[in-house]
């Protein structure tokens, strides 16, 4: 069969159901039809049937056919038995009468009815067939959405059935839209009708109204043309300035990822001058106790699983924050004053945890799921946001907010910064070092962990993990201006944002290159980072 | 008797005409030198002149500028305004750099002593002294007989002679001192300029000392000396310029400047 | 209160401190006099613990420190204000002296009112940072934060170097007011000589890593002691 | 009074390092060719070539140490430099493949071939005289790291700045490289040599060729660093190390003192970089990579920065060590073994192999010639 | 006993050791499976397991230490190109035997290597025609790691899309540098790409890592396989499962084995090598069959010339034939590659893939593209008398297009 024969067919199903269920919920009156034909082609385990199915079951009118659809998609229908016939699988694995909804006399040995990306639209096509007259509006809106998407013609008299009848004024206006974008293309209108039309589209401005207008026909009325082209020119203007927007939210959202990779190495290498080779472990370890908490809440407490993230940040933070304290009692505290040396340690370190990790959970990723919360998104005019994104952002910046009130607000971050300046001084004012110095170490390696319970959401859980941020994590933390916490936020944000701005014109790797190359320069021009430290001791 | 001049704050753009006649004869030159660091001001409005041969005596409170004024004139700190010349006001000096400075023949000695911590003492002289200084020359460098010889007396001045094998940063405070006062000679400057010289000496080494920068002026060198021990500047027995705030306080001999009720006030006490 | 007793101390192979012993008590100066080089900031680094001592004991109020960490013994009340200041450079003025609070209980945790008596510039500077401030007014800085830890053991290493004759006379007036409220042991190291001899209640000279006299502050008038340290 | 001797221009240790290196390359070739191969002083080939490499990378070992360990410039990209000399000599024998090339192109480089490329682009041009190729060796790096050290030098970028600028370098390249439309042949870099000046790559000869050739690119790239270091020149460069402003108050350019030691440094490394490709076979862009370049830093720091002598020895003990645990029963666990070496040496050998022995040898010394100071026995006052 | 030694070539650690350390594990399960009956010859396989730790020049070192100094008599190893191209001029110059079991670019056959993995017409083209026969594709994003696979696998389908009557308007081809992580824009300008009215497809020949935040930015922006499917070449069951594949229900791959191909050898297999793991959640991958008809194909080819010298095995190995795990035979052409079936799978919840089209018969490999200008003329057949893995058919002369 050829692919427009097909699509044709689909169209002219959705839209007869559409048809007859109008008219159905019109005399309210629902005859049940034979679904008997429809069931049995579910059964030959071939996708061009259950299409065919899918489509008779939604003309059916019948009852039962919204059940059978929806256990479709939900592969809990099955099939089975001599001749086989179809079931729905029930809660704890009864099999069902898929007409009747009662347990089936004899339970053969089933399969599920396979489903593939076709059976799926099919299905959604038959949702929405179903749903334009759904008693919940959000079911109708999103049907008449669905309409409009697929433009089809055969189903304008259901649309302007439905419309008819549509009092939601929300509901309403989808369906006018989709209207209006299947009459941009439909053959025979008025010019009039369809420059109305191209105005409805016209002011809706996103990227779909631009693939509905750019379907005007080359036949028609010049004057048609025209106004689709203005309105194109309008979007296209319109929507140019709302993907710059789009670009600098890709790159705050870029900038929190480097922001958060990075803040934990401003505290060890910034603050405390170790050259922390070990720092993208440590954040492997934080996405690691993430995959570790998801998996005892998977078997043991699924429903926490939407709490999982919360549950894993303090746990990562005292996990790594310990690892922290235990590497720089063990090794960093014989190093203080020879800098240079922690690199060597430290990249030993480094091996060390990445093996370690290779041999307990394996060389391969590890799954970390996402809670609900921080799955989807959401449109802001024409930006589109994905929640996870913005929960990373926000989590940076408080992250970053907590750690900068630590370090300036507290007893213990002033006695950081004293160790740190001028460790036997501090020795001598009565600051018991070795605990400063472990608690520092302890807390950058410990924000560092709770950096990697962010990045489990959107980057891989695997021992290569820690390495593919490092060398980002330096370059923000020396970009930003070493020892200065909000250099790390502002080069962090700088670098994600100029990435996405050079990005869409320079491609992915020659945007990196540039970026790169730009950051060289810069640190000519400012050879001590964004907010450089000042003043005399910095520079003799 | 006195000899105050308290310099109008205000900033002066051009040298007034008697400062002109005093830039042509003048080896060292600052004119209305204003420094701020984050709207805090070190230097307001400094000039003063130092004459071919001259040695000058620096006092004044902590945070007067005294370091900073040398910070200037070494090129380390730029100023805001104000000029500085050098050699009867043929070198701008604010429009070259640390390197240049050095090589036009000034000196300094830090405050804080700082030498070569991980040359023996001897290499840190012989990196100080007087010769080639250019990169690619200096690969095959050889030392001569006279630098040899030059190094001896330093050594002989300095009094470091049995710890010539020992590294820099081995030596104690007061050791340090003395061995970059040695490079200071080594570099053999046209004007030297000295930070606290005797700061951590013994009252002996002290009087050394001023000796030791007396035979230095009387060789032809300018020294412009900042110093708070008023014993040694009164063994100095040259003229005395107060700061205070970044501009002069007061000029004079010492005992002129010492009754200087301003001076006694912010600085010597009573 | 504080016993040094016959200690040596090495850096690496070279030895700095041979069998040197010294004491102080509360409300008496202690001077350390010598030429450069000779081991005063030495024998001040092992009591105060930054530097290990290789033979000898260093004792306080009766309790063995000669192995405790530097930390510790300040929490006993040794304050350092050490030869080259040591201010911690980005930390601001007022941040500086209160890193002093790490040995006092919360109700103390402030700043006493001498510090700024003796000191004025400071509270005219409190947010500036300790490194940019100048070399004399690092040194009040540093008198200032040892101040705040209400030592019982004030070490002094030559705490005037550096600073204008007016304030010099300020310290000398500040340590015989600390004298003179008779709880704090003071050990100074001074090579201004005058100095010393006007505050000095008890005093020794080093030679070579070694005592080579000691006797009380009237003592100091001897010749022989300005020729011990004269070169 | 006599001054005191200006150090050898040889140590006892650089003698005794050149000694075993003309050992090793008299002895190697002669082992491999008329031991029998059944003996137990034979050598066998791949050994050979093993060592070859390592000594290709004590050279550049040697580079980093000269800039690290007396110039105190912590280069994170050294690597750069290296498979920029690998990779000109990596064209060289590119071009000397000509129709033995997969499709037979006489001009084009296989992997320009598949990728429909036309013509040979401008910057191979040269590379078929192996002149040129051994000039662009030097030139590539060196240009770089004038071009570079120039800039940056002047701005007065120093310490941890540098080294990541250093490393953003290596990075940026190593994205560059990696693009196939660079026409460096992409991820898959440069392989498949046939011959160089004429001798076949693979012969034993012409392996023992070049490993002869690395021990003698390492004696001399070792006595000109000692020579450097050790001259007038090199006393300004520690300067530069432990006080840069002091030394620009002293009258010397520091950044001219610097940018010298970097491009000599750069070129070094360029040489290391053209004896290795011909002896393992292939240049691709992970050359680039600054992981490449820090292992070099932790080879220097494990044989000691700041003696040569300790350069060299890292590299190659750290490189052994890396050959001998990714074999056999220690495999899976050579990581360990590899990290723990290097948290050992920081810990118990601070200042790396040869440093601390140095140290050692340096306190017995004075212990052994000065003898204690007279003590003066205290009196009290009277 | 005297042992014949078989050398394992795969990363252990370093960015590869993801991928590599499975078929490290394959080889020895197939030894120990080998030695439980019988050995080879009589004798028993010993594995000899190096490190090459991802390292492009340390894989010929390796290389070269297994066949010179352990003395294999085989090497199964490598996944990268690079580093079969690093370690090819090794086992040319000493003569010994390389099985490559991952999927390639083609463009390549050389006599000491047998390449079981599929060539680009053996994974790509049918996964494009499929997507073009059933999901009734228009559009097509041709997304890649920036490397010579995907290149040269872009450049394959570009030619192919264009026979195809495939507009250039309608192709769009992005590259993104090794281990990208950040895809918002890329997502979104498939997104865009998308909703030009046609319906579109993405082929993906990204690479390693880069694949999970690729995946976790597609659900993010809820692009659905209903919307835009995405047909990957690289990602199998190993790589899905550290994924949560809620959000990728109905993604496609091509491939020559999944994992849930129903048929009892296969079941057999995974059974089998559960056990040897003493994992039952230990997946099976295409690179593992690969793996196994190599191994299988090997010995084989040793017992049938009755020596392992690699001269007899090399010539004894052309025309060998074993089962797969699909249920059908594999054989070993004389251009060095096998006959393959291609497998198109859907993305289950499970992490598995749901089989929707299976090729009818085996496709044999074309090394050398016939869509590529220059290797269209270029055949490989080393059986004698042509002996040459770059015959041009054209001038009738080995050597590609050379005099
Ligand atoms: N880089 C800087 N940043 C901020 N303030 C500075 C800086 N350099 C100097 N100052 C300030 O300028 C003033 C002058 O300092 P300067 O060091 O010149 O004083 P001085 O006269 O040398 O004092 P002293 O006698 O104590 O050495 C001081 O108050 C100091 O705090
Ligand atoms: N860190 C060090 N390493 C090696 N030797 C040192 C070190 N510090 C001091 N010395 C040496 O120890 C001896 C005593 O030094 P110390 O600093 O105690 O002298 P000082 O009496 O305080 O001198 P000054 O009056 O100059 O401050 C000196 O010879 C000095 O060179
Ligand atoms: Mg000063
Ligand atoms: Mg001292």
């Amino acid at each position: 069969m050829t692919s427009s024969a097909r699509l044709f067919r689909l169209a002219r199903v959705l839209c007869s159901a559409l048809a007859l269920l109008l008219a159905a919920a019109l005399v309210q009156r629902a005859e049940a039809q034979d679904i008997s034909a429809a069931l049995s082609q579910l059964t030959t385990n071939k996708y061009d049937d259950t299409e065919a199915a899918l489509g008779a079951l939604a003309l059916s009118g019948s009852p039962a056919a919204a059940g059978i659809v929806s256990a479709l998609a939900d592969g809990k229908l099955v099939f089975g038995g001599l001749p086989p016939r179809v079931f729905i699988e029930g809660p704890g694995g009864a099999l069902l009468d898929p007409l009747t909804m009662q347990p089936a006399a004899d339970a053969p040995a089933v399969k599920p009815v396979r489903v593939n990306n076709r059976v799926r639209r099919a299905i959604e096509a038959a949702n929405g067939a179903l749903s334009l007259v759904s008693p919940d509006a959000g079911k109708r809106r999103e049907a008449a959405l669905a309409v409009g998407r697929s433009r089809d013609e055969a189903a304008l008299p259901a649309l302007e059935m439905a419309l008819a009848k549509e009092s939601d004024p929300k509901v309403k206006s989808a369906m006018n839209l989709a209207r209006a974008s299947i009459l941009i293309a439909k053959e025979g209108i008025t010019p009039a009708e369809r420059i109305a039309a191209v105005e409805l589209v016209g002011a809706e401005g996103n990227q779909d109204a631009l693939a509905i207008l750019r379907s005007v026909p080359e036949s028609a009325a010049p004057e048609v043309k025209q106004a689709a082209a203005v309105a194109i020119e309008g979007i296209e203007r319109n929507l140019a300035m709302w993907g710059m927007a789009q670009n600098v939210w890709y790159g705050l959202s870029l900038g929190s990822v480097l922001l958060l990779a990075a803040i934990g190495l401003a505290i060890t290498f910034g603050v405390m001058g170790v050259i922390n080779m070990a720092h993208g472990e440590m954040v492997m370890l934080g996405a690691y106790t993430t995959f570790v908490v998801q998996e005892v809440i998977r078997t043991s407490y699924p429903g926490l699983f939407d709490a999982s993230l919360l549950i894993a940040i303090p746990l990562a933070f005292l996990f790594t924050g310990l690892i922290g304290v235990l590497i720089e009692r063990t090794v960093i505290r014989f190093l203080y004053g020879r800098a240079l040396e922690t690199l060597l340690a430290t990249w030993g370190i480094s091996l060390i945890l990445q093996q370690a990790i290779r041999t307990i959970f394996g060389p391969t990723n590890r799954e970390v799921g996402a809670p609900s919360w921080m799955s989807g998104s959401f449109e802001i005019g024409h930006l589109s946001i994905t929640s996870g994104r913005l929960w990373i952002i926000v989590f940076a910046l408080l992250v970053f907010f907590a750690l900068l009130a630590t370090l300036r607000l507290t007893r213990i971050g002033l006695e950081m910064r004293a160790v740190t300046q001028n460790r036997r001084m501090a020795a001598s004012m009565g600051i018991r070092t070795n605990w400063v110095d472990a608690m520092t170490f302890g807390l950058g390696s410990g924000i560092a962990g709770i950096a990697g319970v962010a990045l489990s959401q959107i980057d891989n859980v695997s021992p290569n993990l820690g390495q593919s941020y490092i060398i980002d994590s330096f370059l923000v933390v020396v970009f930003g201006g070493v020892g200065n916490l909000w250099g790390t936020l502002v080069g962090a944000m700088t670098l994600g944002v100029a990435n996405k701005l050079l990005e869409p014109y320079a491609g992915a790797v020659l945007g990196k290159i540039a970026l790169l190359v730009i950051v060289i320069l810069f640190i000519q021009k400012r050879p001590r980072g964004l907010f450089a430290l000042k003043g005399r001791s910095i520079e003799t | 008797m006195t000899d105050i001049a308290i310099p109008e704050p205000t900033t002066a753009a051009e040298p007034a005409p008697a400062a002109k006649k005093e830039l042509t004869e003048a080896l060292l030159y600052l004119d209305a030198v204003t420094v701020t660091f984050d709207g805090f001001r070190a230097l307001n409005a400094l000039s003063f002149t130092v004459d071919p041969g001259e040695m000058r005596a620096v006092i004044g409170p902590n945070g007067a500028g005294k370091t900073t004024m040398m910070d200037v004139i070494t090129g380390k700190t730029r100023p805001d305004r104000g000029d500085v010349f050098f050699n009867g006001g043929t070198t701008d000096l604010t429009k070259l750099d640390e390197t240049q400075i050095a090589t036009l023949g000034i000196g300094r000695k830090f405050q804080k002593p700082t030498v070569f911590e991980n040359h023996t003492v001897l290499d840190n002289l012989r990196l100080a002294l007087k010769g080639q200084r250019r990169a690619l020359p200096n690969i095959f460098h050889r030392e001569s007989a006279a630098a040899r010889e030059r190094i001896d007396e330093i050594f002989e001045t300095i009094r470091l002679t049995e710890h010539r094998d020992r590294l820099g940063g081995a030596l104690s405070h007061g050791q340090k001192q003395w061995l970059e006062i040695g490079m200071l000679l080594a570099q053999d400057p046209k004007l030297l300029l000295v930070d606290e010289p005797v700061a951590g000496m013994t009252d002996a080494e002290t009087a050394q000392t001023a000796e030791l920068l007396r035979e230095i002026n009387a060789n032809g060198h300018s020294v412009v000396v900042v110093e708070h021990d008023m014993t040694f500047v009164r063994d100095l027995g040259v003229r005395v310029m107060c700061l205070h705030e970044g501009s002069v306080l007061a000029e004079g001999t010492l005992d002129q400047v010492s009754a200087n009720e301003r001076v006694i006030e912010v600085y010597l006490g009573r | 209160m504080l016993e040094v007793q016959d200690i040596n101390l090495f850096y690496g192979a070279a030895q700095a401190l041979r069998g040197v012993s010294l004491t102080a008590e509360p409300g008496k100066v202690t001077c350390v006099l010598g030429r450069n080089g000779v081991g005063k900031t030495s024998l001040m680094r092992a009591i105060v613990g930054q530097a290990p001592v290789a033979k000898g004991s260093v004792r306080f109020n009766g309790e063995d420190i000669t192995t405790m960490a530097p930390s510790e013994r300040a929490r006993r009340g040794i304050a350092f204000v050490p030869q080259g200041r040591e201010i911690f450079p980005l930390l601001t003025v007022a941040e500086n002296l209160e890193t002093g609070f790490a040995p006092l209980k919360r109700a103390d945790r402030f700043i006493p009112d001498d510090v700024f008596s003796l000191f004025p510039v400071l509270d005219s500077m409190m947010r500036r940072r300790g490194g940019d401030l100048s070399g004399g007014q690092q040194q009040q800085l540093a008198i200032g934060r040892a101040l705040t830890m209400r030592p019982k053991v004030l070490v002094l290493d030559e705490p005037t170097e550096g600073i204008q004759p007016s304030i010099i006379k300020d310290i000398g007036n500040a340590i015989r007011y600390l004298r003179s409220k008779g709880d704090i042991a003071i050990v100074l190291v001074e090579q201004y000589f005058d100095f010393a001899k006007e505050l000095a209640d008890h005093f020794i000279v080093m030679e070579r890593g070694a005592v080579v006299m000691s006797g009380d502050g009237a003592a100091l008038e001897d010749p022989d002691v300005r020729n011990r340290i004269a070169v | 009074m006599s001054m005191t001797r200006q150090p050898a221009l040889l140590g006892t240790s650089g003698l005794i390092f050149l000694a075993v290196l003309f050992v090793a390359a008299v002895l190697v070739p002669v082992l491999n060719l008329y031991a029998a191969p059944d003996s137990a002083v034979h050598v066998p080939t791949y050994v050979v070539s093993l060592l070859g490499k390592y000594l290709t990378y004590a050279l550049l070992a040697l580079s980093v140490d000269l800039i690290w360990g007396y110039v105190g410039i912590l280069s994170l990209g050294q690597g750069a430099f290296f498979a920029l000399g690998g990779y000109a000599m990596g064209m060289y024998l590119m071009r000397q493949i000509g129709t033995r090339g997969v499709y037979g192109d006489p001009v084009l480089p296989d992997f320009m071939v598949f990728l429909n490329w036309k013509e040979l682009p401008w910057f191979w041009y040269g590379f078929d005289m192996f002149p040129f190729a051994a000039l662009m060796v030097l030139l590539a790096p060196g240009l770089l790291a004038l071009v570079f050290g120039w800039f940056a030098f002047r701005s007065r970028v120093t310490g941890v700045y540098l080294s990541i600028i250093t490393q953003a370098m290596t990075f940026a390249l190593l994205l560059a490289f990696f693009r196939n439309d660079m026409g460096f042949g992409g991820n898959n870099g440069l392989t498949d040599f046939k011959d160089i000046l004429g001798f076949n790559i693979q012969a034993d000869g012409t392996r023992l060729t070049l490993f002869v050739l690395s021990a003698l690119a390492l004696g001399l790239g070792y006595i000109l660093c000692r020579f450097l270091v050790r001259s007038h020149f090199g006393k300004v460069l520690v300067a530069v190390r432990d006080a840069e402003t002091r030394v620009r108050f002293t009258g010397y350019r520091a950044e001219n003192y610097k940018l010298v030691a970097f491009v000599v440094s750069a070129m070094l490394a360029g040489i290391a970089g053209a004896l290795y490709v011909p002896q393992v076979g292939i240049i691709n862009p992970s050359e680039f990579s600054p992981a490449n370049s820090i292992e070099i830093i932790v080879w220097v720091a494990v044989g000691g920065r700041g003696t040569l002598v300790g350069a060299a020895l890292g590299a190659v003990l750290v490189n052994y060590a890396k050959t001998y645990f990714t074999s056999g029963m220690l495999a899976p666990y050579w990581l360990f073994m590899l990290g723990g070496l290097f948290v050992a040496v920081t810990l118990f050998l601070p200042k790396g192999i040869v440093g601390t022995y140095y140290d050692w040898r340096e306190k017995r010394r004075q212990h052994d010639d000065i003898p204690d100071e007279p003590l003066a026995t205290p009196r009290p006052a009277e | 006993q005297e042992t014949i030694k078989v050398g394992v070539l795969h990363s252990l650690s370093g960015t590869m050791a993801i991928s590599e350390t499975t078929l490290k594990d394959t080889v020895l399960f197939m030894v120990q499976e080998q030695n439980a009956a019988g050995g080879v010859l009589g004798k028993k396989l010993e594995a000899v397991v190096v490190d090459p730790a991802s390292n492009w020049p340390l894989f010929a070192e390796k290389a070269r230490e297994l066949i010179a100094k352990e003395k294999v008599a085989v090497v199964f190893g490598c996944w990268t190109s690079v580093s079969r191209k690093s370690v090819l001029p090794v086992f040319k110059e000493l003569n010994s035997i390389l099985f490559y079991p991952v999927q390639y670019e083609g463009e390549e056959s050389e006599r000491n290597v047998f390449y079981t993995g599929a060539a680009p017409n053996q994974q790509a083209i049918p996964a494009v025609d499929y997507l073009m026969a059933n999901e009734d594709v228009e559009r097509w994003v041709l997304a890649g790691t920036d490397y010579v696979y995907p290149r040269t696998t872009n450049k394959i389908l570009e030619a192919y899309l264009k026979s195809k009557g495939v507009k250039e308007e309608d192709i769009m081809i992005n590259y993104t540098p090794f281990g990208h992580s950040d895809w918002q824009t890329i997502v979104a300008d498939i997104k865009k790409f998308g909703s030009a009215g046609k319906k579109t497809a993405v082929v993906s020949t990204i690479n390693g890592d880069a694949n999970v935040p690729f995946y976790k930015e597609l659900g993010n922006q809820g692009i659905k396989a209903t919307d835009i499917p995405v047909v990957a070449f690289s990602v199998g069951e190993e790589e899905l499962a550290g994924i949560d594949t809620k959000p990728l229900l109905g993604h496609l791959a091509a491939w020559n084995y999944f994992q849930s191909v129903d048929v009892p050898e296969n079941a057999d297999f995974i059974k089998k090598w559960q056990a040897y793991t003493k994992n039952d959640k230990r997946v099976t991958n295409d690179p593992m069959e690969a793996t196994v008809i190599g191994f299988n194909m090997w010995v084989k080819a040793v017992e049938k010339a009755g020596t392992t010298d690699a001269d007899a095995v090399i010539d004894a190995l052309i025309g060998i034939t074993v089962p797969n795990l699909s249920g059908g035979f594999s054989a070993m052409m004389p251009n060095h590659h096998i006959t393959k079936p291609v497998l198109i799978g859907e993305i289950k919840e499970d992490g598995q893939f749901d089989i929707v089209e299976q090729t009818p018969g085996l496709i044999v490999a074309e090394e050398w593209s016939p869509y590529l200008e220059g290797s269209k003329d270029l055949i490989a057949d080393w059986r004698k008398p042509l002996n040459c893995g770059n015959f041009n058919v054209k001038t009738g002369k080995c050597g590609g297009a050379g005099q």
